[in-house]
């Protein structure tokens, strides 16, 4: 057994030492009837060979997005990742390493999370970074929460923009602890509607820019309102890519930002391990969730960084803790972190433009396609369009023909009745032939 | 020169470097943001201006954040990596966290375009194989574990019991009964209690018994009908399996309760053991402890749940199901999954950490698996028989499961703390035990070797812990007070830290 | 406890670490025959006892080899990695050997199944894409040496050197003229008289002048028709480009012989000249130089050989032809390769390192590669101007091409020698310059920093130089006679290693 | 250009710093016609995602040996890695490093070297191993040049079962130092004719065990009548899995074993790169060509490692070395090293059994087929068959159906005569399916 170093001879050996006379003694505590006599029935230990052919072969039965054209957005984003990325990432000394909690020997993973947090920080246009969180919808339940403890309030306002995954998401942490999450009607405008739901109840208004539906919106009067409230306001942002082009949670008056960063240097994995943002002014940083890495001096007054605040956390403060949270996304903010170091602000800031440029083009393409109605009138690289037929139909439609055409709104949300409603993003891998193959397909199916 | 009594010239090993140096082949690193790049990008992108005419008013004002070129931003981060501990590196003996080896066939697999290129809402009839793979992932699970479902999304083990205590709360709610605490043992995690408020209860402490055990009469005593659960990690964090599980079970359902499971610890038992033969209702899997997905430096992870007949109709959304169209997913509480507690977060759950997990199973299979566990007792004790001789052991009576605490009556007086002890360890070359924890113990020093670690290694650490002893016995307070010196750096300042925060860089004025 | 002058307490810091263990974050490991495992593998094998019968007496007696867990081997490896320097830790200022970055992105494209799983004896028609992109490569590698023709199977630097001097040995017998000679200059890397000596040459040496090119009178002296071929380095080995190059071609042309270019140092000059304009016959580039493919701790390596007109003809097979139906590969000497050298080596040629160099010309390209050039003679008259006015420069006219060459001279009387001074270097963090090449410097001294150090790691390394050549002058003799102090060893006995050979572990008597 | 870390500003002060007005100054030596004014005519500088792209198709233009059942061997052999192996050689310190003239600080890379020498010494069953060539026929060509250095006599004998590439590289590298290489006709039993051969003027006599044609040979009396005549054996070996299970060189009483080592850790890379083994008695050490790690201490007196004898080399003797080989396989070695460690002798004599296996169940699929004549005899995972028509068009043919066949022999020798001859080599990779695959399209492509 290839991972198991120790040999007959060592367990022998070791038994020895141990001074039971076999194994089975070791196992006394376990109640007699519950101890196993023989093998679970599994199949046996198998070579690395048969396994790698196994699971290929599973891949296989799926189609990679890089197979063919490829639309699909709605809070996960195909993005190119550097190799250096995923080689650094891959060093033993990040990958097979603990939380850093013995800082002498963790410095690596420290100071990395240290750049991670700053450049949170600059993105999100908040000072306050968190060392990660599970994904952007765990974020945002977290912030959902957070809020609720600042304001001793029990409500909050979610717009009918925010990704409905997030919505429910943070209902399902809210409810149980008695906090009213209410979700306004899905709509492409939907940000403009909370303006008028905040009242002295609320706890916090969840807006999302750009929205589920692609729309980007400056959210500056409904943080005003809602500070005039004395309710917190929370940004959310599934693409983060986005943080290249458009004015910051922190530029328009924001308290919290949370953010999906899988856009950045994680890639799509069908869905996780992903990694959360989350960002918030500095007055409120002894109520965030998560870890929090900040600097200091060692004993010989040199500088380094350690876990700190950590009184907010579980393993200190137990059910008083700000946050259940443990095991973060690590590994996801280090790869997050060392793509961002490679970007830079100029380099992020051409990606975005250029994201931004090719949807205008999907745009162009799909508002020539007689029956498609585009309904995003402000977009960043995602808009969303109206067809003349139910979407998940053409979205079958296409597959079957290699092109992944989009998200039906209805995956996300059936009940809203946004049916023919098709969400499309395009990013720096979107070619004109994409572009084009889709158009022709939709004609095709549209039968145009 | 001068040169010590074991024949090393002292100079200048012993000058701090010029600033700004490496030595020998450690390299001192600034952050990112004093290496400059300001204005530069490390990745060449086509030149597309597009008009931004429909984004007017909604750019933002600038960016700033430096950009490295390829060669500098890997230095830099391979730079960094010189200055962590990690499980290939050396025995990582942290209690509780089970830090095993991680193959890498599993990073290889979980990199297979087919995985890690798929979109989480690309049309079912194009994920097949994903969900195969979450399929029989959860076979496995349910399998190993002797329960009727599983719940996959929870992407830790934190994650995981908000999911049981969801589930366990959503099926009292579903009875109409609001039940309003949860029971725990002091030895419990700190993700236990926080878990158990995050979810809306009160927390109640179960005592422990002198042997480490649930005290089984503090328990009935405490479990009355307001109890929605009792939580209970085991094997425990005392590194002990509860004997009187099944009428710790059985209380608890007598009560109403449902038990749920802290499987962090399925390590020790994992072959040998279902925890549904035990009366479990929930229990998380980290799959980063017992199934090898690696910890990352702090995640991502997976805490996949495997519930009880009685919970899995409150499991949260998505389900898979298999129908004749092949696999589907069930992504909103209706229909079937009416009565699901509902979404966890966004889309389907940690699948590359589920490939990983797959992958090492399969290459375990049913006998590995066995041996794991047995291998992972074995090593535990082999630590306590060598060491218990020295330190003092938390629970000297019994065998120890996966790990073996001791606690801090043999360094008394000795003005050494566990503190100290273990940071004289990293002199050593060895990551530090887990400590304080659990907070029953004093002075805790909790070891979990796992089984990956060969006999060779583990000697290598009993002999460097016996040293260490031999010199807190001997009075050299200093290697102890002062240490570590030989780390990247020395001892940190937490309290200064926390002080005055500084959790961002921030330009020099 | 006692502190040094810094405030870093002194011990236990030095003091041996006990025999075995680690110090702080670096391993000590011996070697895998020392760790036990005679009787285990560490690879999963299905059970296949087959039959022998076939094979009787033709089976060996066993086979004592240790096999190692995979926790184990990984380990191991990665705990000797920590023993090494390398150019992701920091600058490798290595003269004639171009430790530049190496691309990750050409690690993970020579790593597609369509390139590496790839048998070189596949049908022709499933190894399009294979030919294409040795084709691509060609064309690059012709396009930037303006020279006609390539011949890509060259395994390494000097394997190209034998692959030019065969085809001008094959050129001249097609001509019936047996030559005896070969001249290169004493600067001349060691490979060329190897190579010339294997080729069957008898190796001449030619002068230098004062400022460190090709003596023109000594050469022509020396040039009669017994000389099949004149090799010159140009850039050569101390780093200076050859002003007459054009009149050396002259000369030996004139002389009948062919002009052999050392390639080695193309990184120069590439993109802003083309070896094939300067009157070359032949040039190998090392890819693993100039095209950024790793050098591996020793190679593997790349060297294609650029012909001209003259010598094309006699290129060896495998030549790669592109006809109606594709590409093609003749593989044997005859029809139109009749006149071939003949054959290398096995099989087509290194592709592995093919498809890196691709990438990373593709990533450069025109005006990358040129950029490539300027940087790297930019970064080597920056280090030559930082550190000329202390150490004594070799030719200190004019500017250096990619490496700056010191000598002894400013270490005269110090009791301090080149390779104290590269050892000391050591302490600082970077690796030592190459030392005592190219011979007809003393003591020489040849720093190469390549286009991918940026600035800041320049001054880093000038700093490191500056401040050891003031401790030389200060006089402190013992911080380099006993360098390096900070290396996982001190300095190795490389006399009592050739003295009493031990090339492999044998068991302890 | 994100391999270049200068920027505009940094080479400005540079040149002030050097003193040059403009970076030109720095080219002066060049001749000024020789100057090129503006770009090579060839692509721009390209993104990551745009070469991943352009290579990404041309691989795609390939048939890679895992898409379906594979056969072919004659010299390199496809077999599994485990992932641990292509991990560890990537790690920056193994991979970007130079070869190891620094000890103090490539005690990774030398100890690493001395470990592949000792297992190579074992597998070879001869004492001294260095630290690599290029590939197996480098070593080959070496170690005849060698042999006629030991000897002072001119001419070397290769038998008829010599991989007709091993031989054409000698012939080109012993040729112009006038040396004599001479072939015997090809044969599947090419070894035995070798006996006679063997004369006065022999240097050495170079044999293949397995050969070409996959028999296997004990060369005892070979190597015994060689020494009578004072010619050194030269035992070659492409398929290094066949250490696991067959004598050693050393035990037939061979002075010098080469092989091919790509079958450990390497992988088939279209046939480079490789790594060459070469090992050969102790009392020739001081002949061998390239590098040799040896063990010594350092001023502390603790255990290091060298490269050593280094007065044998290029850098060194110059004119006068043993070879011109400089940069070598390094890091395929230590592929090599790491891959071996993992099997250790226990696995390798498994891993050959199982090759052995299947290479007896493709013989019995083959021997059942009319027409199909077996001509190997005794064989370790390599075959020779004769087919009813040329191999090679068999071989074309089968390839249009997605199975690669194997080697037709005249890909290697077309003048032999030997035209229906078809190599063919079966390896843990080889599953039964495979083989059931090849048989039946074999059948219907002879018309059985
Ligand atoms: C006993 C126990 N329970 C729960 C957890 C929390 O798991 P996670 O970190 O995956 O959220 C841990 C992790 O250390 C643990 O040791
Ligand atoms: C000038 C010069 N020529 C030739 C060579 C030999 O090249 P290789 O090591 O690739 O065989 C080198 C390598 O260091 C060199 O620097």
């Amino acid at each position: 057994m290839r991972y198991l170093p120790l040999t007959a001879d060592d367990r022998a050996q070791m038994l020895a030492v141990v001074g039971a006379a076999k194994l089975e003694e070791l196992f006394v505590d376990v109640p007699a009837a519950a101890r196993l006599p023989g093998l679970i029935d599994l199949p046996r230990h198998a070579g690395e060979l048969e396994v790698e052919r196994a699971l290929t072969a599973m891949a296989g039965r799926n189609r990679a997005a890089g197979a063919g054209p490829f639309f699909c957005g709605a809070g996960a984003y195909r993005h190119h990742v550097p190799a250096s990325v995923d080689h650094l990432i891959q060093r033993s000394e990040f990958l097979t390493s603990y939380t850093p909690y013995q800082p002498e020997i963790a410095q690596g993973t420290l100071q990395a999370l240290f750049e991670f947090q700053t450049q949170v920080a600059a993105l999100t246009g908040l000072p306050a970074a968190n060392a990660s969180m599970y994904d952007g919808s765990t974020a945002c339940a977290e912030a959902v929460m957070m809020a609720a403890r600042v304001t001793r309030k029990r409500r909050a306002i979610l717009s009918g923009g925010v990704h409905p995954h997030y919505d429910e998401a943070a209902h399902t942490l809210a409810h149980s602890a008695g906090i009213e999450t209410v979700r306004l009607p899905a709509a492409i405008d939907g940000e403009a509607a909370v303006l008028e739901a905040i009242d002295a109840d609320t706890a916090c208004v969840v807006v999302q820019t750009p929205n589920v539906f692609g729309q980007v919106t400056d959210i500056t009067a409904i943080a005003a309102a809602a500070r005039a409230a004395g309710a917190l306001t929370i940004v959310v942002t599934t693409e983060a890519v986005a943080f290249g082009l458009l004015k910051s949670a922190g530029e328009m008056g924001a308290d919290i930002a949370v953010a999906e960063g899988a856009s950045i240097g994680v890639g799509l994995n069908f869905g996780g391990p992903y990694v959360g943002l989350f960002a918030c002014r500095e007055a409120l940083i002894r109520q965030m969730p998560g870890r929090l890495c900040g600097e200091t001096v060692d004993a010989a007054g040199q500088r380094g960084f350690v876990l700190t605040l950590s009184t907010r956390e579980q393993h200190i403060r137990r059910d008083k803790a700000t946050s259940n949270i443990c095991t973060n996304a690590g590994l996801c903010a280090l790869a997050f972190t060392i793509h961002m170091s490679l970007l830079g602000g100029t380099g992020l800031g051409a990606l975005a433009r250029i994201n931004h440029a090719r949807a205008r083009r999907l745009r162009d393409a799909l508002a020539a396609i007689d029956g498609v109605e585009v309904l995003t009138a402000r977009f960043f690289n995602e808009l969303a369009i109206r067809l003349p037929k139910p979407a998940s139909e053409v979205v079958g439609a296409l597959a079957a023909g290699g092109i992944l055409a989009g998200v039906p709104f209805s995956r996300l949300d059936p009940e809203a009745g946004f049916d023919d409603v098709l969400l499309l993003a395009a990013t720096e891998m979107t070619t004109d032939q994409d572009i084009a193959a889709l158009q022709g397909a939709l004609e095709a199916e549209l039968g145009r | 020169m001068s040169v010590s009594a074991v024949g090393r010239p002292t100079r200048p090993e012993n000058e701090a470097a010029p600033a700004g140096h490496g030595h020998g082949l450690t390299q001192d690193e600034p952050l990112i943001f004093e290496l400059g790049g300001w204005d530069k990008t490390g990745v060449d992108l086509p030149d597309e201006a597009a008009p931004l005419n429909d984004l007017a008013d909604l750019t933002r004002n600038g960016l700033r954040l430096p950009g490295l070129s390829e060669p500098e931003a890997v230095r830099h981060y391979v730079r960094l990596s010189q200055k962590n501990h990690a499980i290939d590196l050396a025995l990582y003996p942290l209690g509780s966290c089970t830090m095993k080896h991680n193959p890498r066939l599993d990073e290889k697999l979980a990199r297979l375009a087919g995985f890690a290129d798929l979109h989480p809402l690309q049309p079912i009839a194009t994920v097949q194989g994903a969900l195969e793979l979450m399929e029989a992932l959860a076979h496995w699970l349910k399998t190993l574990t002797g329960m009727p479902a599983v719940a996959l999304s929870p992407r830790a083990g934190a994650h995981g019991e908000l999911c049981g205590l969801l589930a366990i709360r959503a099926a009292h709610e579903a009875r109409g009964d609001a039940r309003k605490s949860v029971l725990a043992p002091t030895s419990a995690h700190g993700t236990n209690p926080a878990t158990a408020a995050l979810a809306g209860y009160q927390v109640i402490e179960i005592a422990q018994t002198a042997d480490g055990r649930v005290d089984l009469a503090d328990l009935a005593a405490k479990l009355h009908d307001d109890v929605a659960a009792v939580m209970v990690t085991n094997p425990n964090t005392c590194g002990l399996f509860e004997r009187e599980v099944l009428e710790v079970a059985r209380l608890t359902h007598q009560a109403g309760a449902y038990f749920y499971c802290d499987g962090a610890n399925f390590n020790a038992i994992v072959g040998r053991v279902r925890p549904g033969d035990l009366g479990v209702d929930a229990m998380h899997i980290n799959l980063h402890k017992t199934f090898s997905t690696p910890h990352g430096g702090g995640g991502p992870g997976a805490g996949p749940v495997v519930l009880s007949e009685a919970l899995a109709p409150y499991a949260p959304t998505p389900w898979l199901t298999h129908g004749p169209k092949g696999f589907d997913l069930t992504e909103h509480p209706a229909g079937e999954a009416a009565a699901s507690l509902g979404r966890l977060s966004a889309f389907h759950g940690q699948m590359g950490m589920y490939v990983r997990a797959l992958a090492y199973m399969m290459s375990h299979g049913a006998d590995g698996l066995r041996q794991v566990a047995e291998d992972a007792v074995l090593n535990a004790n082999y630590i306590k028989a060598r060491l218990g001789g020295e330190l003092s052991l938390a629970f000297p009576e019994g065998p120890c499961m996966h790990e073996a605490l001791f606690d801090d009556d043999w360094l008394a007086g000795s003005g050494v703390t566990t503190l100290d002890f273990a940071k004289a360890l990293i002199d050593e070359g060895f990551h530090p035990m887990t400590m304080y924890f659990p907070l029953v113990v004093h002075g805790a020093m909790l070891i979990e070797p796992t089984e990956t670690e060969p006999r060779r290694e583990l000697d290598r650490f009993c002999d460097a812990v016996l040293e260490l002893a031999a010199a807190v016995r001997a009075g050299d307070v200093e290697r102890f007070k002062g240490a570590p010196f030989r780390a990247p750096l020395r001892r940190l300042d937490e309290t200064l830290a926390a002080r005055k925060p500084r959790l961002a860089w921030t330009p020099q004025p």
